[in-house]
């Protein structure tokens, strides 16, 4: 699975992409996101306040209840600003 | 009908020109460009921007747009349409985003031009954060009233926006 | 803030430009270009159109045209603003009339955009002549669809239209 | 009393632009157009049907009821289809 972080999370993290295997009890992007943060301070920094962050499975915006797959990239980010 | 992201500035007037070439049947051609400012309101007191970096996410940004431009030729009847959006490092004055929309009617122009900047600014993946003239970085933080903007538009017919 | 009455085209990019340059508060730029279609709905069914001439009123064009413009800075807060409209003779294709306004806020530099170019539509003297592919001359109607786009801006703050 | 016309009614009255004097018991807009109808066969035409028509006294737009003088200036024309 190839994971994207962008903007402030990027940050936090240390990393803008990484692949990792996921594991086989994953079957939700919240499964994800509670594994991520078992993984070391900066992703538990990042994922502290999950009201503040979007995510994207396979570039489709999605939810913590979307489910993922090994194979899927999944996005995480802050709200969008642009334009 | 045309999406391009883009570090690269833009020639507005070429692009408005090639939009209509030819088709005789474009009314009136509306667009919106976006600049950056020199202050930024979104963190409550106003402070200098000397510069911003906006960040985007490849491919998930041109599906974001192509799906944001379809929608706005399914609900108005347009002839051509262009969004233009740069990525890395501007400052004040720079041009950041073009969205141009012809159509017959100039209704129908002005409505999905500015349906495309609303949708875009909430749903397009990009994010900015600022230099103060400081030196110090801030991420811009998503403004309510552009929430608000957006979902005007899935008011107006009952989709979800 | 910049008002022109002229017979010559125009630079849509040069103008848009020169609307901006050096105003680091400006954060979008909306703009509407109205272009001579080929085809005439005026007057019921549908006719080609091979050329129009534009008749104004000298004097009082441009004395309508600043007061319009002077109102959509009372009501919105513009940092520059541009109407730039032809006379003449005109064929499918042509521009007729370029309408540009910039503020900090999107929001707006679209209505005061959409203001201008409705309130232009019913106050500013100007009169179309069609020709048709056949030759023959028609003076083109006023429609009711534009008078409603006018009047919209009236009921918005009670203001007579 | 300078006088304009545009678009059909320029064409139908023959001349874009008179000056005349004006008759002194003439007080506002609708004296002003009765008396241009006694003036030939184009102007009766012309001013038929007055819901049909616009008019500017000094290049602002007013009413048949508008008061009118020596001096200014009054136009006459269809409702305008610029833009």
């Amino acid at each position: 699975m190839k994971l994207l972080y962008f903007a402030w999370l990027r940050q936090k993290i240390g990393v803008g992409e990484e692949t990792i295997d996921l594991p086989a009890d994953i079957a939700d992007a919240r499964g994800l996101v509670t594994w991520l943060k078992g993984r070391g301070e900066g992703y538990e920094i990042a994922f502290r306040d999950l009201d503040a962050i979007k995510l994207a499975v396979n570039q489709d915006y999605a939810d913590l209840d979307a489910p993922v797959k090994a194979g899927d990239e999944v996005a995480f980010f802050p709200p969008v600003t642009g334009g | 009908m045309a999406i391009r992201v883009q570090r690269e500035d833009f020639d507005v007037g070429a692009e408005l020109a090639a939009l209509g070439a030819g088709n005789h049947r474009i009314g009136g051609i509306c667009s919106f460009v976006g600049l950056v400012r020199d202050m930024n309101e979104g963190a409550g007191a106003s402070e200098g921007v000397s510069a911003m970096t906006l960040e985007h996410y490849p491919g998930m940004t041109e599906k974001q747009l192509a799906a944001i431009d379809a929608e706005a030729h399914r609900r108005w009847p347009l002839e051509a349409s262009l969004v233009v959006h740069r990525h890395g490092r501007l400052e004040p004055g720079d041009r950041i985003v073009l969205v141009a929309t012809a159509s017959p009617h100039r209704e129908a122009a002005f409505e999905a031009c500015h349906f495309l900047i609303d949708w875009l600014k909430t749903k397009a993946p990009f994010w900015k954060v600022e230099e103060s003239a400081e030196g110090a970085a801030r991420w811009v933080e998503a403004r309510e009233s552009d929430d608000a903007a957006a979902a005007r538009w899935a008011a107006v017919d009952g989709k979800e926006g």
